[in-house]
């Protein structure tokens, strides 16, 4: 089957700032996370992949043709953005409807796939509402529902779960799974990894602006957890909390900053460690903890220097 | 029956300990500034606006040089009056550029929230913003009026040297205080009224050009002084021409400048007081 | 998509019902709406003005007539017409859309009618008001009047009106507003402006009414005479015409695409008298025709004029195309050739 | 989940446009900026209604002539060039300070069908609210007056069309400093109040390079005029002033749809 989203060589630069750099993979069926810290480019790779931008060098390709200037393609794509814009004054009925029109839809059969989708993302209660007065979650699945309202080969959805609650976050998660399963291109962008982990497990990791890596998550796990973690406490008793942490058998290393009186420990398996703080907390007076480098940047920084 | 104690739910009111700081709009209106003079367009506006100071500079110099030319062009009181007048439709243009967004852009994108979770209170909060605006303001209109008097004053003492000329410093400020302060008013009126600092900038130009279009129309159809009344810049006019003692308009000519002061300083006062009422961190939405 | 429809929709009925009513009240004269070719600006021209008459210069200028013809012009007229360009900043041509004309007859005033130094007491030309629509250089024109004369300038209500102070006559002229301009004399203005402040005019002299209402719409040119006036013209004009009988009233009017044609209708005492006038003007046909052996011209032209008598009431008709009226021009201009310096045959037509 | 989508070419230039109509008037027409709007060209409907209840004495000048004051000075010289400035400078650059521009690049749509949709949307929420205050000032300035309604009813047509040609070509050249500048306010009054306010009552021919000269001359029965522009003020032929503001008008929104076809909108959060 031929791929549906092409990147060659692609580079995208604003100016004299580089956001995408030489980037070529290709999307076929199925879900696909796009991995990366803020900045890394992952809005960028999206807008390119979409037709909002031009590549400065390189091709990009969608549904075989050239992404940018290609509006006939968009019968068959759709964008959950990730910007937190919809027409105020509308419905959420009346918005996914307006949207539906503009791809061609009549009214009665606008009216009944933006019914359908909007039961999909369970707004249904809220349809006849205006989305000026939505919350952050019910805003996210309607801009969801008019991305999927016209039933898309390919959809690109960009920080797709932000402001959503655990059970919508389930909801969703399980509905792009679905979506890969028959068969459509789903490309998701994130930066919280165990959000990815519910719905694929094909990531394309982004940082700096390139494609570092395109594969399997579970490799990026165990890469994650072979890279120890540093951890900053403050306990009332740091001495005593430290001869408990000690015992642990994936910590890699303690220190006690006897002028600020934190600890700073190297850990391996951060779940365990986690546990047993939390069981220490009230006999050691724990007061604080700082996680300082549990973010992607830091797993980047290290898969860059490998 | 039994009894359960009931407590009294309400809003109690928090004693903050600390004093706040005496001059606490002093940060608002230095960051607003310094966001401001960082724009070149700003810089650039400001810069066109001072070129009339050079032109009338020229125009004294040249006096003093070919005294004659005093018939047709004197340096006098009017002299001042008239590039107050004039630097009007810059000043407009500068309360669109810097104060239409002063209030609307930190309502929409909730930065108001921000402001008042400090130690602030609404009154520093409009206080900054009115001060921001007042200094543009002043910028292209009483500190170029001020360096003209005394650019004009170096060329020509013998002309302004008299120690009574002096007095032509408080009128320049009396009349560039008539101009500025209703403006400033009214445009963060439009500000606070509009979520967005296009609509607001417009908003502010369609009263202005409306009430003096408005004047136009019924001074053409009664031929009556008091029209001007309805006009912002008419009354502004008005009350340049009494500061100054300079002959009025035919269009103004019988409106007594005190209606036109209390014009001014209704509006001035008036939109304060929109301004302390609407201006609300938090939107109540129905 | 519901509230932006009902508040078009609501705009449109407002807006629909308004302009209905408006030209409802115009249809059912309960509006002071044009009377006949006379726009409404110009109902305020006297009530008691005996001939009216009107020029549509838009409809002139934009005809396939004048772009054959118009072009052309002595020079010497030309140069006329740029200097009065250069002077008021007005070309005719191209800034007036159209020219109402009103002729008053002449107020008794002992004055004006005092004897000339040969003692002869003569009939003052009749006062006449000109009533111009189309767009004036305000600025230019003023200063062009004290070039012609002294001229004092007056603004009241809106208006400026300028007023000629020689002494030798007593025009004025008034600038409605940039678009409408009117000239005459003094008295004849004056009576206009006040009347366009009362409301009252032309509209209060029904016979007048009725002859304008009955002239074809869309015409050119057109005029129409009541009474007044016609019956001291025939006796004025002297010569063959005297003997014709006095005419009531008239009604022309024409056009000038796709050929030149005129319409024209009498009103005579009687229909006796009526003959006698349709008499004259087939006379003078066949006069035309006997002369067509020198231009063939003559007779066509003979031919396209038509008189038919009709109780009380004389029709005639013409129709000159523009390639007769172009023969004419060029026949008229060989024979202004051969005989250069000689004075005219009496029989040419100009 | 059976594939709904349709075959893929460019949605008809007409019914998408139509599309993009429908949606942009329903973002345009009922919302408050559009009252207020309103409710300032609805100004001179009071000012008429003040003066036929108590009309002052002695008023010098017929109801049909305070209309042509009304509709030559407070409409087509100077609030409807600032509603055209307000809403024609919108028209994309309204969507992409709300970053909804996206939801219409991202459909089977070509940019000129979201152009013109949003310019024919612009033209009908100008007009919904010009052309009634229009008409009832009319209505409320010449009933019942001696000159009557039907009077100026003629006038009245030619008016509305005078009004519409000028929102048009007023709205083309903002709608084109909107897309083409990311701050058009101060441009456009710029244009608006230094450039046609003054050059157009400068002596020669400089008028000819305003707009507001020729939207001015299509006011047949204008009032005269005052001050500087008594003396200097230009004013030119209804056909040419309907051919230069369509000709202006047309040029403006076929260069806004060039470079609104070519340019990249960068929006994020």
């Amino acid at each position: 089957m031929t791929p549906r989203v092409v990147f060659k060589k692609a580079s995208r630069w604003y100016g004299p700032v580089m956001a995408l750099n030489d980037v070529s993979f290709e999307l076929g069926p199925g879900v696909y996370g796009l991995l990366g810290p803020n900045g890394a480019g992952k809005s960028s790779l999206l807008k390119l992949a979409c037709g909002q931008l031009r590549p400065s060098q390189g091709t990009v390709e969608l549904l075989g043709r050239p992404a940018f200037g290609s509006p006939e393609v968009f019968h068959s794509v759709g964008l959950c953005s990730d910007t937190d814009a919809l027409f105020e004054d509308f419905t959420g009925f009346q918005f996914v409807c307006a949207l539906l029109s503009l791809n061609g839809f009549g009214s009665i059969q606008a009216s009944r796939l933006a019914t359908e989708v909007i039961e999909t993302v369970d707004l249904k209660d809220a349809m006849h509402r205006k989305v000026g007065g939505y919350s952050k979650g019910m805003r996210q699945r309607i801009k969801l529902a008019q991305a999927l309202a016209h039933k898309p080969e390919v959809l690109f959805l960009d920080e797709p779960l932000t402001g959503m609650d655990p059970q919508n976050r389930k909801r969703i998660s399980d509905l792009m799974k679905r979506l890969g399963d028959e068969g459509r291109t789903v490309l998701v962008s994130t930066h919280i990894l165990h959000e990815l982990e519910q719905v694929t497990r094909r990531v394309l990791l982004i940082h700096n602006g390139r494609v570092l890596a395109e594969g399997d998550l579970g490799e990026i796990r165990d890469l994650l957890d072979r890279h120890p973690r540093s951890v900053r406490l403050r306990a009332r008793d740091p001495r005593g909390l430290a001869r408990e942490l000690v015992l642990l058998p994936d910590l890699v290393s303690l220190t006690l900053e006897d002028a600020s009186g934190h600890l700073l420990a190297e850990i391996r398996k951060p779940d365990a460690f986690f546990a047993r703080v939390q069981e220490l907390s009230v006999a050691c007076g724990v007061e604080e903890m700082w996680v300082t480098d549990e973010n992607l940047e830091s797993v980047f920084s290290y898969l860059v220097s490998k | 029956m039994s009894s359960s104690q009931i407590y009294e739910q309400h809003y109690r009111r928090l004693d903050a300990s600390i004093p706040l700081r005496a001059q606490r709009w002093i940060p608002i209106a230095r960051e607003g500034l310094k966001a401001l003079f960082s724009l070149r367009a700003y810089l650039a506006l400001i810069s066109i606006a001072w070129l009339p100071v050079f032109v009338r500079l020229v125009q004294v110099y040249f006096t003093t040089r070919f005294p004659e030319a005093r018939r047709v062009v004197p340096v006098d009181d009017k002299l001042f009056f008239d590039f107050l007048a004039q630097q009007l439709p810059w000043m407009l243009l500068m309360s669109a550029y810097a104060g239409a967004g002063l209030i609307a852009n930190d309502m929409r994108t909730g930065g108001l929230l921000l402001y008042l979770s400090r130690p602030l209170t609404l009154v520093d909060y409009i206080f900054g913003k009115v001060m921001i605006l007042f200094v543009s303001l002043s910028m292209v209109t009483m500190v170029p009026g001020l360096v003209l008097f005394f650019g004009a004053r170096s060329l020509a003492p013998d002309v302004l040297g008299a120690a009574s000329h002096l007095l032509l410093v408080p009128k320049i400020v009396a009349m560039a205080l008539a101009l500025v302060l209703p403006t400033t008013a009214l445009v963060l009126v439009m500000s606070a009224l509009a979520r967005s600092a296009r609509f607001a900038g417009l908003g502010f130009f369609f009263v202005f050009v409306g009430s003096t279009v408005a004047h136009a129309i019924a001074w053409r159809a009664t031929r009556s002084a008091y029209a001007g009344l309805i006009s912002i810049q008419a009354t502004m006019r008005r009350v340049g021409e009494a500061i100054f003692g300079v002959k009025p308009t035919r269009m103004t000519a019988d409106l007594p400048p005190e209606y036109a002061f209390a014009v001014l300083a209704l509006l001035f006062l008036g939109c304060l007081f929109v301004l302390k009422t609407r201006v609300r961190a938090v939107e109540i939405v129905k | 998509m519901n509230r932006s429809r009902r508040l078009i929709l609501t705009a449109a009925a407002v807006s629909a019902l308004g302009i209905t009513f408006s030209f409802s009240a115009r249809v059912t004269g309960t509006a002071r709406a044009a009377v006949g070719p006379v726009p409404p600006e110009a109902l305020a021209l006297p009530a008691d003005s005996a001939v009216v008459m009107g020029f549509d210069v838009r409809a002139l200028t934009g005809s396939q007539f004048y772009a054959k013809f118009g072009g052309e012009g002595e020079p010497g007229r030309v140069e006329a017409l740029a200097e009065i360009e250069r002077k008021t900043g007005l070309n005719p041509a191209r800034d007036i859309d159209s020219v109402v004309v009103a002729v008053r007859p002449q107020t008794e005033d002992p004055k004006s009618a005092e004897p000339a130094l040969d003692g002869v007491r003569r009939h003052r030309p009749e006062n006449a008001l000109v009533f111009v629509t189309g767009r004036f250089d305000a600025a230019r024109l003023e200063a062009s009047i004290p070039e012609t004369g002294k001229a004092s300038k007056e603004r009241r209500d809106g208006v400026t009106i300028y007023r000629e102070a020689s002494g030798k006559s007593n025009g004025a002229v008034a600038l409605l507003d940039a678009g409408i301009l009117v000239a005459g004399d003094t008295a004849s203005v004056d009576t206009f402006l006040a009347n366009r402040a009362s409301g009252r005019g032309i509209r209060d002299n029904a016979a007048l009414v009725s002859l304008l209402e009955s002239v074809e719409p869309g015409s050119t040119f057109w005029a129409v005479g009541g009474p007044s006036v016609l019956s001291r013209v025939t006796s004025e004009i002297g010569g063959p015409a005297a003997n014709l009988p006095a005419i009531k009233q008239v009604v022309a009017y024409g056009h000038l695409d796709p050929e030149v044609g005129m319409t024209a209708t009498a009103e005579a005492a009687d229909a006796k008298s009526a003959t006698k006038i349709a008499d004259v003007l087939r006379g003078f046909s066949a006069l035309l025709s006997l002369q067509a052996g020198q231009k063939a011209e003559l007779a066509q032209i003979a031919d396209s004029i038509s008189v038919a008598t009709e109780d009380d009431k004389v029709h005639v008709k013409a129709t000159i195309t523009h390639e007769l009226i172009d023969s004419l021009k060029k026949s008229a201009g060989s024979h202004v050739r051969t005989h250069k310096g000689v004075a005219p045959d009496e029989n040419e037509i100009q | 989940m059976t594939s709904e989508t349709l075959s893929l070419a460019t949605r008809p230039l007409w019914p998408a446009t139509k599309d993009v109509l429908l949606i942009s008037i329903e973002r345009m027409l009922p919302r408050p900026r559009s009252f207020w709007v309103f409710l300032l060209l609805s100004l001179p409907v009071a000012f008429g209604a003040l003066l036929r209840i108590y009309p002052p004495p002695g008023l010098p000048l017929t109801g049909f002539e305070l209309y042509g004051m009304v509709i030559a000075l407070f409409f087509v010289r100077n609030l409807l060039p600032l509603v055209a400035l307000l809403f024609g400078s919108a028209l994309i650059s309204d969507a992409v300070d709300s970053k909804t521009l996206t939801y219409f690049l991202t459909r089977p749509i070509s940019r000129l069908s979201i152009f013109l949709g949003e310019f024919l949307a612009y033209l009908v929420t100008v007009l919904t609210l010009t052309v009634p205050c229009v008409v009832v000032t009319y209505l409320v300035l010449c009933a019942a007056t001696p000159q009557g309604a039907g009077f100026g009813a003629p006038d009245l047509v030619q008016d509305l069309a005078a009004c519409a040609l000028t929102l048009f070509t007023y709205g083309a050249v903002f709608a084109l400093l909107g897309v083409s500048l990311k701050r058009p306010l101060i441009p456009g009054l710029l244009f608006l109040f230094v450039w046609e306010g003054f050059v157009a009552n400068f002596p020669g021919d400089a008028p000819n390079y305003t707009l507001t000269a020729y939207a001015r001359s299509l006011i047949r029965h204008r009032p005269a005029e005052e001050g500087l522009a008594e003396l200097f003020s230009k004013f030119f032929g209804v056909g040419e002033s309907v051919l230069v503001l369509g000709f202006v008008g047309v040029v403006s929104l076929a260069l806004a749809i060039w470079i609104f076809s070519r340019r990249e909108y960068v929006i994020s959060s």
